[in-house]
Order: C-alpha cells, then structure tokens, then sequence
C-alpha cells in the first residue's frame, strides 16, 4: 500500500453510465491484476474503492493506472466529473488480487458489469505468461457493453454476453460458458477461472462449473486497508477481510 | 522548542496522540506504513472472553464528514489476543498499549480484565461500556450510573492495572455516568464512543447497513464530544482521554483546552492511515501558531 | 406526476416541507425572497409568555457540516407575536402555521398555548421542550419521559388545537420521552431538536459562544436525526415531522422513509435562504430517480 | 438582497495578511455603502460575511466589487488561496449600510484595520454627493497600511495613524482627530461621522466627539440575513440584528 497523488489523464464516458479513468502516479506497490485503490473526493468522507483496469508501468515506478467505473452513487458521480489535471489522492495497491501463477495453460476469465475492468488485467497478465484465455463478457444490454475490443487485442477469445440479447449471447455468462461446455475439446480446457462480478453470478458460477478458481467479491468498506473490520466475511479458512485478505477467495474456501 | 509531553496520571506519553480502539488493529499492520512507536501508545481492538466474528455485512455507511460502523466486536477473544496478536506487536512497539475490553455481562469483564491485566505489555485496561452496535451488549452498562459504577468496582478489584472507563454519548447526563465511574474506583476515563446513527438507502429503501443502526463517528460528531469532555472534566477529578472526530492538530489542542489529558484519533485513520503520523508532526506548528509551549500546561484550559 | 403531498394528522400539506422554528422568523422576511405559500407550512420562530433579548453574544459557532446556536429564544413574546407578527405574516401567507413555544414553567407553557391557540393562523401549536440555551429552561422537561407527559397534558387541557412536541435528541432513551408525550394526550412529535455541542477558540482559549455551549444543527447531526425518527416511529402510533440536518430532497426521501410524516428544514435556510423553496422544487426529479410516486406512500418504508 | 454567483477577476495581497479579491456578477440590490455580501465557501458551512468596499456598476445591475479582507481563519484562508476565474456563490446587499445623506457638508470618515475597506465606498458616495471628507484610516504598523492613495484620488483629505508609530500618526484615530480638533476651523468642520472598525475603536471615538455619527458594527453571524437572531444587540431603539437592521448604528442609539 502507498498513500499518493495522481494525476487524472483523461475521464471518459465509454457506455451507459461508465466511465475509463486514466491517471499519472506511482504504481511501484501494485503485486497482482484485481488490487484496487481507494480514493478520497472532496466533500465525501470515505474513500471510494476502485477495482484497477490496467496498469503501464513507465521508469521509477511511475506509471498510467486506468480505473473504469460505473456511477452509483454520489463518490462516482463526483468523479465522472473530474477533469484532466486533476489530483487524486489514492492509497494504492489495496488487497490481494488474483495469482495467475495458479492457471497452467488455459483460463476461463470471467467479468460481470463493473466486475469487467479488473479481468482486463488478469487477462493481460495470463497472456503474457503465455496462457490461453477465454473471456466471458456480462452485460445488461448493448449499451453497457464495454472493452470488447480491447479483451481482443490483447489475444483472448472473448464472449459477450447480454441478459437482454440486445448484443452477443442473450443471457447469463453462464449460458455462454454452458453452451462451450456443450462444445467441449478445446473450447472448455480450462484449468483455472477467474471472475468478478456481482455475487448472484459469481455464485451461479461456482455452481455451473466444476473447474477451480479465483473469485473476487465485492463489500461495502470502511478504510479498505484492513483496519476497521468493516468487510468481513467468513471463509472456510476463518474470517477474513475482503479489503486486505481479499477481495480474491479462493473457489475451495467460499462460504455462500 | 515545544514540547508534546503529557500524562495520564503516572503515564508519561511522549505525546497525547492515540489511535483509538476499533481503527488500528492489533497495531502491527501499520508498523508497515511507519514507526508506530512515535504514538504516545495506541488502545487495541475491543476484545472480548468469547472470539466473535461480529455482526452481518455491510457493516459501514457513509455520512456528511464521518461514517457508521457497525463491527460489532469482532475479535479473535481474549486467549487469542494475548497468545497470537501481542506477540506480533510486541515486534514492532516498544511502548505499553491500551487494552481495550468489552463483554456482555460483569462476569466477561472481570474475566477479560483479569486475563488482560496480567500481561506486562498492557498500561491501561480501557473498560468499553459503551459499544452501541451489540444488542443486550455492553452499551446498556454505559447508561447509567449505577452500572457503570459496579462495571468499574467489579474490574478494579481483579486487576492491579490502570483502569479507564470508555463512556458512551448517547446518555441524557454524561457528568452522572462519569461520577458513576469514578465512585467505583476507575483511574480515569476516556470519552466519547460513537453515537447511535442509521442511514437509509433511497435504493433498496432500507437500512443500508444490516444490523439498522450503528456507531457514528468522524468530524461530524466534534462539537458533542468537546462539550462533553468540557463538562466531565469540570464534574470529576481523572484524568480525560478526549476523542470523537479529532482529525488535526488543531482539533487536538481543542480536546485539550476541553479538558482532556491525551486525544484518541479514531475514523481518521480509516481515511488515511498515516493519520496520527500526520497529526503529531503537525502538531508543534500548530502549538508555535496559538502560543503554545507546552502541551501538558493546555489541558482544561478553556475552563 | 409525482404527489408531493402528505398529511399531519388532518392537515393534508402541498408537500413536506417545513422551516424550521428559529430559522425562518415569523416568515414575512422570506416573503421578500419568493412566494412563501409553496411551503408546507412553516414552523415560527420560538415564542415565550415573556418577551426575551436571549443570550449574550457570541451566539454562533461554525463546525464541520453544521453550527452551534446560542440565541437562547430571543422573541416579542407571546403578546406581540400575536399583535405584531402574526398581523404582518397574514399579508403574506395563507396557509395555516406551526406555532412554536417554549417556557420555564408549566405555567408559562400553559399560558402560551392557551393565547397562541386562539389565533385561526395557527394549524399546530409545537411544544418544545427541548430547547439547550436556557437554563434551567425547557430542556429539563425534555429529558423525563414524566416530565414531557405532564406538559403535554397540561397543554393539551387549554387548547382544542393540534399538540405536537419537539423533543431532544440529548437523552438516553427518546423512545420513553416519546410514549410520555403519547400518553401524554400528544397528536404528533417533532424530532430533532438540536444536539448540545460546544467549540473552543484556539486563540482565546475559551469557548466560541458567551453561554458556552448550545444546539448543534447542520447535516452533521442527520444520521442521529434518522436513527431516533426510526425508532419513534416504531414506538409510537403519533406522527412524526422529522428534522435534524436536512438539506436535499434526498434527505427528506430518507427522512420520511424513517417514519416522517413531514420534515422541517432548519439550518439550512441560514446558508441558503432559498433552501426550502430549491428542495420543493428538487423533490420530483429525486422522487422519479427512486421510483416513488407518491410522497405519502413512502412514510416509514424502511421498516 | 441577491443570492447569486459572481466571478473573481483578481485576488492579490495589498498588506501584512489583507488581500483584496475583485468580482464581477449582479450588483441591482446594493442600495449604500457599508452593506456586506456573505460568501459561501467549499468545504465550510457557514457562509463568511465581507463588507463591500467598493462597486464598479456596469449595465444590467452587473458591475464588478472590491473585496478586501485580512486573513483571520480558515474562511479567509481559503478566500486568500483562490484564483481568478473562481466562481462563488454570494447573497449581496445584505445590512442597512451608511446613509451619507445625514452628512449636510463636511464628513469624518474614520476606519480601523478591516474597518478600512468599507470608507472606501463611503467616502467615495460622499464626495459624488459633493461633500468635504476627512479620513482618518487607523492600523497597527506600517506593513498592515493599504489604500491610502486611493482614498486620496478619491479626493479626500487621508490622515494615517499606526500604533507602533512605523507610519503617518503614532497612536490611535483618537489621536489624529484629536489634533484636527486643536486646530480647530477647516480642519474640524464636521457635522457627521462614518466610522468602521474594532470595537475599542468604536468605542473611543463615540467618547472623543460630539459629532452626530453613524457606526458600523462587527458580531459573529449564522446567516447575515436576519432570520437566525445570532447577532443581535441591545439599542436605545430597542433590539437590533446586526446583519439586517445593521451593521450600521446611529451614535445616538448606540448602548455599550
């Protein structure tokens, strides 16, 4: 963890009601793809958690953070609002993130909504280290589709689905992961998953798959470091707290 | 040059700044961000006979400058403390810490003070009356004199340590509660918990936090808690350790001219972690910009 | 179209919003700023048997999110606010008002309401017992659940109006203070009043305010306002104007889904005089976001 | 009185901790000098209460105000860091402000410290109205010494006092007036007072002359509009609020 300013590079709108937030500042803390950082916005009192996108790391440890966010509520608001130039302070490299080092050849990446972001750079990640991966994309409709494109530059096959059917698969990304099942070889090889996402389909997941993985989940934080108890969750490893000892559990240590 | 040296009682602090029970852990975890052994001394998690994982989630809400917490004692209970989480502090700070004990009957916290008191590492034994987010739990001793004052009796009598008494805000007369405290034998008392607030979600048009209400803390509550320090300070004679919304060294000097012998700094740290860090090297500016020499010369002095 | 209307008892009002006592005068002087007919009504200004000058001054102090006031009921008295004040808010306001009184005695709040009532201007005569400013003043019949039910009582016997009394939020337990008033014979409650707080100058060294402490208003005091709304509302069958630190009309959504049949907007108007009038006009657009309809239908939907 | 946003132009330190910020926006409600706008500030509740020291009308009710302010907490704190182009919310016109027509022929203007700002304006309607002023601007040294030229371009006989007797006058207004009063004619031809400044000051100079006078007061406010009764006094002509029945009292009102 690092308490630092950033600097915002640019905010922009890339579907309905999300935003992609580039910002300058030091990245050297950052361990794994899935940290988060937290951010303090004027006039709120709690810093707002904000799952890391990406992460171009330049000379000295500075680098480009790109957050993607979506507007719920007032801290998300205030920031769809920030222009370039302005300086944030983050505390940085927050909670565990996933271990790509647990997939050997073939990754199932699994990102629903606002859990998409993280899952661009678990994907990164995986296929640097030369794996094969396979993204399942959820969405609501067409217009909160985001970062197709850039899943597939990276080399990942990439599957989007909408629960309206207004773009790609209609349903659930567990509808499309069904339907690759079906298909089997090598379009279900997978070894390892990796998912974010709202908790109604993170758990429709661990039910629809029998393949180990690595889900992050999401809790309303207090500090976000591991100092106030206000994430915690219990696990078939003891208590733990999202923030700190997560936001990744491992799929063997889940309690629904 | 200023001097930041204060006292509770016997205990000399090289200065007032405490991180409060509830936002420091077990202290360790933030011997990473710095050298925790610049606090005047920290008071621990609110530990308790039995481990208990607390309440439901979500457990915080968001307010105009401060938050709700709704932890409910979480902690790994009292054996554990002392085998597991002192051991890993006393690796990392060198000062004696405050024990902060809660329970759900006298019988808790006779055994969590006397098991507590007997480690070498503990100054204070911090008696929490006052937690507001456990049902039938400790708040109910911290609203009334005659509770706290047989809560305090009860835990004097099992330990030979210094023993404080955490009050609670959400009492008609805090000076009563206080007196209460100090009959039944306590060496000084820190005030203020949190106070009992709820927040609404206009979403789910329910409370956004599960167990309904919870502790409500930060700048906001600042004003309640220099009035009533101001008053407990003027109604007993122990010494204060000041707390509720103090964020800056500022804030500090108030809670002392209020009365108070040290200041604990509680949500602050959860929004920034070098927040005591922050505010005692802050601290001699602030003294130079108001005249200050000497901190411990301030304390009550607005009376 | 979203209803913005709602009731008190009877009294069916265009929309919740009300100014609170002591922060909209007798109401004339806002009249200058806009039409003060599009309020639900208004609450005026704290009056008394006798005319008071109030407090010494300082009688103001800022704090994060919120104020302290000392103004310790400075009014005309009951007499001239019915000779003076009324005469001039008739020219301006048609809608029936909230009367606000206060007293020193079971006497004097006799006396008030039994001269107040007799005004057809007045809808609600609103008792309070709760005012910090004044010693030995109208707090101590705020802070017994006897107290509060005998003054209810009494007023209630000398005037056919509508009874409504504004408690404190400086007591242990509101939800005992509120059954009093029920049985008292009350026919609603307004909660809050204004928490006792206090402010220190750090170059005096001495309290910002001549009396020392006073009533802490502002957004900082709204979670503490939701939680003891909540609560009332649970306890109590008596509808309940909720108030403490409102200031959007997301906060009156929130307010109302606590348990408020209507909400009183106080310090607000002091830094934005035109506050309630940008409220009215801000609800509809809240109400559609959060999918509400109508006003009326949300009372007490957290529960 | 006008709730409404003006635009800061300028914002410069002129002496020891006083800066004197310039705005643009409506001035159609100001009807004297000596009234005082109420400034709402980012991050601080209340709003913090200014007099006037000078209008610039323009057309349309838009015209530009001077501001000069010493800083004295956070409020003028944050005021003194705040750049041009800066957009505030201001409620103007607030407070009866002095009536320069009870001054007949010849006015002893007389401000102290931050009591100084508002003679400017005055003494400014004084001399449009074709009246003789003397002003006699009182401050601790030399280095709180600001706008003395430009009362003097105004055409106003400027006499300067300091404490520490580091410039013009040693000692307090009391003294300079004391010495016009020993020449005597010309010199000491009132037949009104404006004045503005600490109390002490008030207070001496209501004691030092027999001239009829109006005098500007300063109380810790909430609203400065005159609905929360935070500031208000005792007077020969019963209670006053500060804010809106003052700042300004006739002396022969006056209770000290």
């Amino acid at each position: 963890m690092e308490k630092t300013n950033f600097v915002i590079n640019s905010n922009k709108k890339i579907a309905s009601d999300v935003y992609e937030m580039k910002l300058s500042g030091s990245v050297k803390d950052f361990t794994a793809p899935g940290q988060f950082v937290n951010i303090a916005i004027e006039g709120l009192y709690l810093r707002r958690p904000i799952s890391v996108c990406n992460i171009e790391a330049k000379e000295n440890g500075q680098g480009e953070l790109t957050l993607i966010y979506k507007v719920v509520g007032k801290g998300t608001e205030k920031m769809s609002a920030m222009t370039e130039g302005t300086v944030l302070s983050l505390l940085t490299a927050l909670g565990n993130g996933f271990d790509t080092k647990r997939c050997e050849k073939s990754a199932l990446v699994v990102g629903g909504g606002v859990g998409v972001p993280p899952m661009y750079g678990v994907t990164k990640k995986l296929i640097e280290e030369g794996k094969k991966v396979t993204a399942v994309l959820g969405f609501n409709g067409a217009g909160d589709v985001f970062y197709e494109e850039e899943f597939k530059k990276l080399g990942a096959k990439t599957v989007v689905t909408t629960a309206d059917g207004s773009y790609g698969i209609k349903g659930f990304v567990t509808d499309a992961i069904k339907i690759m099942e079906t298909e089997g070889g090598e379009a279900y090889d997978f070894d390892e998953t990796f998912a974010c996402g709202p908790e109604p389909m993170l758990k429709a997941l661990y039910n629809a798959t029998d393949i180990t993985g690595q889900y992050s989940f999401e809790e309303r934080m207090g500090c976000g470091f591991g100092a106030c108890m206000g994430c915690s969750c219990k696990t078939k490893y003891g208590n733990k707290r999202i923030c700190k000892d997560g936001p990744v559990l491992v799929k063997e240590e889940i309690i629904w | 040059m200023v001097s930041l040296k204060t006292k509770l009682g016997d205990w000399e602090l090289d200065n007032p700044i405490i991180p409060a029970s509830g936002t420091f852990g077990f202290g360790y975890e933030f011997a990473e961000l710095y050298d925790i052994n610049m606090l005047g001394t920290f008071s621990f998690k609110g530990t308790t006979k039995e481990a208990r994982f607390g309440n439901d989630t979500p457990r915080i809400a968001e307010c105009t400058a401060g938050m709700i917490n709704s932890v409910g004692l979480q902690n790994p209970g009292v054996e554990a403390v002392m085998e597991k989480e002192l051991p890993k502090l006393a690796k990392v700070f060198n000062k004696k810490v405050i024990a902060n004990i809660s329970g759900f009957s006298e019988e808790e916290y006779v055994y969590c003070a006397e098991k507590i008191g007997k480690s070498d590492m503990v100054g204070i034994v911090e008696v929490n009356i006052s937690c507001p987010n456990v049902h039938n739990g400790g708040m109910s001793f911290g609203t009334s004199a005659e509770s706290a004052e047989k809560i305090t009796a009860a835990v004097k009598k099992v330990t030979d340590k210094t023993v404080y008494v955490k009050l609670s805000p959400n009492v008609t007369n805090i000076v009563e509660i206080a007196k209460g405290c100090e009959a039944g034998g306590a060496d000084g008392l820190s005030l203020i918990n949190t106070m009992m607030g709820m927040r609404i979600n206009l979403k789910t048009k329910k409370p956004v936090i599960a167990n309904k209400m919870g502790g409500f803390s930060g700048p906001a509550i600042f004003p309640v808690a220099v009035r009533m320090v101001y008053q407990v300070y003027e109604a007993v004679k122990l010494p204060i350790i000041g707390m509720g919304g103090v964020s800056s060294a500022e804030d500090v000097i108030e809670m002392m001219l209020a009365g108070a012998s040290a200041v604990q700094v509680g949500a602050e740290n959860l929004v920034n972690p070098y927040a005591c860090k922050d505010i005692i090297e802050a601290l001699p500016g602030a003294m130079e910009k108001y005249g200050i020499n000497n901190l411990y010369d301030i304390i009550g002095g607005a009376h």
